[in-house]
């Protein structure tokens, strides 16, 4: 390969031409690709309290509270201020309880408002 | 040259200096060594065999001792050269005389465990923190961390 | 009126008030060129396509805390900045852009240009004692570099401004301005002399590939590094203002300067010195950061002799012409 | 005159904090020493105490760049202690994220390399164009950094013929504008002048002191653990071993440089040679006694996890060696005799990734159990306390110029 004086200056006349490649995030949005870990959303009625996924949760984030002694009814407590997003709960709970969503704007100022309560009604 | 080959080798030229070695997994050999004896066993396995490069030194904590491994490869096999060091008495020979690239781990061997390293070259602590206290070993089994409670700011 | 003149010169045009809008808009112009080599965009949200970014980073350090080393110099360590600021303002001034007419601006005398070239060195042991005075290693580090890479560049700049200087038998700024829109074929005569003030101005501004003295990534600020807040403003401001000076020095010395009274005058002055920018930043963008025993090797290897050359050339032109 | 110079932890060659201490002569560095120890976060500890699954996600937390790199040894260890074999159409998944893995580290190491060289434009093209391996990560996994596709048995997610279609594209758009922008670097003369003949390191010394990756076969030492030790399917893939004999830092980039164009042809006969069939098998839940210790080549070098179960659902013992902690002890030994001007690229050229390489320890704070959450004041505090018990001589903290 040899040596040349400026070789980057053809590449850059033509960048000044092109359209930037700069995302404009905040102000325009680009779309999340299909599949993508965005939050964690519990289907209580499917839940049948077998706590796989308690136990699997890396993050220790999810609480799985009988709501009733007799019924099999559930409630849930997402703790998404620890949630790393991985997924693990959807591929191990035996009844596809869980799903993700595409959301992925998550931040806000008061971390109490990121526990999230799913109650069969 | 294959692992065993390597295993018959070893059986033959230094079976008085070790105390077993047997071929575990594919291209891994398990050699179970006397403490005295390690620098010795490093130095024929990298001047006769290649096993130039040392991947790691790990560290466990079995109770009553410690068991140190060293791990060191060739382009064909790994060796996981083993020793056993009481916990009353958590005294191993440092390897840079014949691997310089061990001192790094030694260090960590120190800083962990709470072995220490006979005749190593710079025995400063490398990972602990500066105000760490004295005496205080995170990866030997009986040192527990209790967690705090979680904390979160703001209110409800 | 004979007062209310010089007033005007030094307060709104070319004084203060024009050279502090206009260094920050250049300075808006370099980072937005330099983007957009780069396919990037550059400054875009304070202002129209973030014009008033660079005001809004001036503004935004005035307001930052105003730290002084504890072993510091502290009267040497907050007088420096100020002293450079108003030594590249004093240079501004010698710049031909006032009327062009046969009566020349009031501070304009025979000679201005070795002025000009002087007042543009000070800055440069200015930044020398911000590093020294800073009692920093990094600092130290960085002002030792700003003098070694003086001793490169300087004699170069020296000998390319000098060319033109002998082919239009002048020292003033504004006769040399007049040779040249005389006999603008002559101005190919120094293109070897441009090229070489470029890269000099490059290495007198400290930008890529000669920001040596606060690489970043190797000594933090350098000569700065102990610098904040309203300081570190008038450091910032200061190299906006060299880059404005410099390349006007260059269009007036090199490009003919700025005909045609007050307002064609300023036009022309934009024109050119966005040239000289421009220029500027292409050369930021292409290069990388070179070394510092590599760029006094560059410029006494190649660039001293060039310039060397480039004088020559001109005597035998000289010759010929007259 | 000689005077000793810290730089970091906080400087910003460095994205992580590290603290190299220098001892300097002018602009040469006499001597230099490492202080590792800023970025512990005590994970072989906590992998102790958690489960295989659990530790799936916490390896793969050691590091951002080479987070897949942590994962697969991990899991390749741990199916070798379940001695359950792995689908094999996984295993070709697994290699091509491997790889995609690669280019995308790769990449981002010339950019950095230009960034330290104060070479920005090559920075923002490189970095521009890795979006792009950031992108079929993205698309394929569903994260751009913690891909998560590991789970023992094979990989969680299958990839469709759409999928495929769209790396295979977005492949060749990336091939050749690497090329086309490597051949540039190549031929600026301030780029390659800032790179050549910088942090020799000779083949004898490399050997010795254990360096891996990138930093130890641009010394000529041909090793590489996908050739030595192959795992995943790395034995039916063509690919070479790329060294250079320049034992510099121009070389660590040739030998990167060569594994970008290898990588693109091993994942374009991953792609093409994908099996059917399933994607994973299932894995049990407790492992008996054992251990293993299991080798990867990430991008920056050999990755070693040291694994050893006893019995029950939890890890007894798990050592991480990452690459870069290998390396240190040859970036000392390149440094030396240095200049200062080469310190960033000397110690970007090992490719540091310097959470990776310390995983261990307890914050003192958390023990006691109080908020960790102080304000700037009361940090202002800390520091002016700090400052006044350090019992300086007056003749010491005298400034030596």
């Amino acid at each position: 390969m040899s040596i040349k004086i400026a070789p980057f200056i053809p590449e850059m006349l033509r960048s000044l031409f092109k359209k930037p490649a700069t995302v404009k995030y905040p102000f325009e949005k680009t779309p999340v690709p299909p599949g993508f870990r965005g939050n964690v959303v519990f289907d209580p009625p499917k839940c049948i309290g077998c706590m796989i996924c308690v136990n699997d949760c890396p993050a220790e984030a999810i609480d799985i509270i009988r709501v009733s002694e007799t019924e099999k009814k559930f409630k849930m407590i997402l703790h998404n201020d620890r949630c790393i997003h991985c997924a693990q709960c959807v591929d191990s709970c035996p009844t596809k309880t869980y799903h993700m969503d595409s959301e992925f704007e998550l931040a806000v100022l008061n971390r109490h408002q990121l526990k999230i309560e799913y109650k069969k009604d | 040259m294959n692992p065993e080959t390597i295993i018959e080798k070893i059986n033959d030229d230094i079976k008085d200096k070790i105390q077993e070695a047997a071929l575990t997994a594919p291209r891994r050999i398990n050699v179970k060594v006397g403490r005295e004896r390690l620098n010795e066993v490093l130095t024929y396995l990298k001047e006769q065999l290649g096993f130039t490069h040392l991947g790691t030194i790990s560290g466990a904590d079995l109770g009553e001792s410690f068991e140190v491994v060293y791990h060191i490869s060739n382009a064909v096999t790994t060796v996981n050269v083993r020793i056993l060091t009481p916990r009353a008495e958590p005294k191993i020979p440092s390897v840079c005389a014949v691997i310089p690239g061990a001192i790094l781990y030694e260090r960590e061997l120190q800083d962990m465990f709470g072995l220490v390293v006979e005749n190593i070259p710079d025995p400063r602590p490398l990972l602990l923190a500066d105000d760490w206290p004295a005496g205080e070993y995170p990866l030997r089994k009986d040192w527990h961390f209790n967690r705090p409670a979680e904390i979160i700011p703001g209110g409800e | 009126m004979a007062i209310l003149k010089p007033i005007l010169y030094i307060l709104v045009y070319p004084g203060l008030i024009f050279l502090m809008i206009y260094s920050t808009f250049c300075e808006w112009y370099d980072r937005k060129l330099y983007a957009r080599l780069q396919n990037r965009i550059g400054p875009l949200h304070t202002g129209r396509s973030g014009i008033l970014q660079p005001i809004a980073d001036i503004i935004k350090l005035f307001a930052k805390e105003d730290i002084v080393p504890e072993q510091a110099d502290k009267g040497m360590f907050t007088a420096l900045p100020i002293f450079a600021l108003a030594i590249v303002c004093t240079a501004a001034l010698y710049l031909p852009v006032w009327h062009y007419t046969e009566v020349p601006s009031f501070i304009s005398f025979p000679g201005d240009l070795i002025i000009v070239v002087y007042l543009l060195s000070l800055p440069t042991l200015i930044f020398f004692l911000a590093g020294w005075h800073s009692t920093n290693y990094f600092s130290a580090i960085g002002g030792t570099r700003v003098l070694t890479m003086l001793f490169g560049y300087e004699i170069p700049l020296l000998l390319a401004l000098l060319s033109p200087a002998v082919l239009a038998d002048s020292w003033r700024l504004l006769e040399i301005a007049r040779f040249f829109q005389g006999k603008p074929l002559l101005m190919l005569v120094n293109i070897i002399g441009f090229f070489i003030a470029l890269i000099a101005l490059q290495a007198k501004l400290e930008r890529v590939p000669f920001d040596i003295p606060h690489a970043e990534t190797e000594i933090i600020g350098g000569q700065f590094t102990e610098y904040s807040g309203k300081k570190l403003a008038f450091f910032r401001l200061l190299g906006d203002i060299e880059m404005v000076v410099g390349a006007g020095l260059i269009s007036a010395v090199f490009l003919g300067g700025f005909p045609g009274g007050l307002l064609p005058g300023l036009a022309w002055f934009i024109i050119k010195t966005l040239f000289v920018i421009s220029l500027l930043a292409a050369m930021r963008a292409a290069l990388s950061r070179i070394r510092i025993d590599q760029m006094i090797h560059f410029s006494w290897r190649w660039l001293a002799p060039l310039a060397v050359l480039q004088l020559f050339i001109v005597i035998i032109i000289k010759g010929m012409v007259s | 005159m000689e005077y000793k110079v810290a730089l970091g932890p906080q400087h910003p060659a460095l994205h992580e904090p590290i603290s190299i201490r220098m001892t300097l002569d002018g602009e040469v560095i006499r001597d230099a020493d490492l202080k590792l120890g800023y970025n512990h976060r005590g994970i072989e500890k906590l992998a102790e105490s958690r489960t295989y699954i659990q530790n799936l996600y916490l390896t793969e937390r050691i590091c951002g760049i080479c987070s897949f790199s942590h994962q697969t040894c991990y899991t390749q260890g741990v199916e070798k202690l379940m001695e359950l074999v792995p689908a094999k159409r996984g295993l070709y998944i697994r290699t091509l994220v491997c790889e995609l893995e690669r280019v995308h580290s790769h990449l981002l190491w010339l950019g950095v390399a230009g960034q330290e060289a104060g070479f920005e434009s090559f920075f923002m093209y490189t970095w521009r164009d890795r979006e792009v391996v950031m992108d079929i990560l993205d698309w394929i996994s569903g994260n751009r950094v913690h891909y998560s596709m590991n789970t023992f048995g094979g990989v969680r997610r299958d990839i469709d013929d759409l999928q495929k279609k769209k790396i295979l594209d977005s492949l060749g758009l990336l091939q050749s504008r690497t090329e086309y922008y490597l051949n540039l670097a190549a031929s600026e003369p301030t780029f390659v002048g800032r790179l050549a003949g910088v942090g020799k390191l000779s083949k004898e010394k490399a050997i010795s002191l254990c360096a891996v990756g990138p930093t130890l076969r641009a010394s000529g030492v041909p090793m590489d653990v996908r050739k030595d030790d192959p795992y995943a399917v790395y034995d039916e893939v063509p690919f070479e071993v790329c060294t250079a004999d320049s034992c510099d830092v121009l070389g660590r980039a040739v030998v990167r440089v060569k594994e970008l164009i290898q990588s693109y042809r091993i994942i374009e006969f991953l792609l093409k040679n994908l099996p059917e069939g399933p994607f994973k098998v299932k894995a049990p839940r407790k492992v008996k006694e054992n251990e293993v210790y299991s080798r990867y080549e990430a991008p920056r070098g050999e990755n070693v996890h040291y694994i050893k179960s006893n019995g029950s659902d939890k890890p007894e013992r798990l050592k991480v060696r990452a690459p870069t902690l290998a390396n240190y002890a040859a970036t000392i030994a390149m440094l030396k005799n240095g200049f200062i001007a080469d310190i960033p690229l000397i110690f970007a050229a090992i490719d540091p990734c310097i959470c990776c390489a310390e995983r261990l320890v307890q914050l003192d704070d958390a023990r006691r159990g109080e908020s960790q959450i102080l304000t700037f004041s009361q940090l202002r505090a800390m520091a002016n306390e700090r400052y006044k018990n350090v019992n300086f001589k007056k003749k010491d903290i005298a400034w030596p110029f």
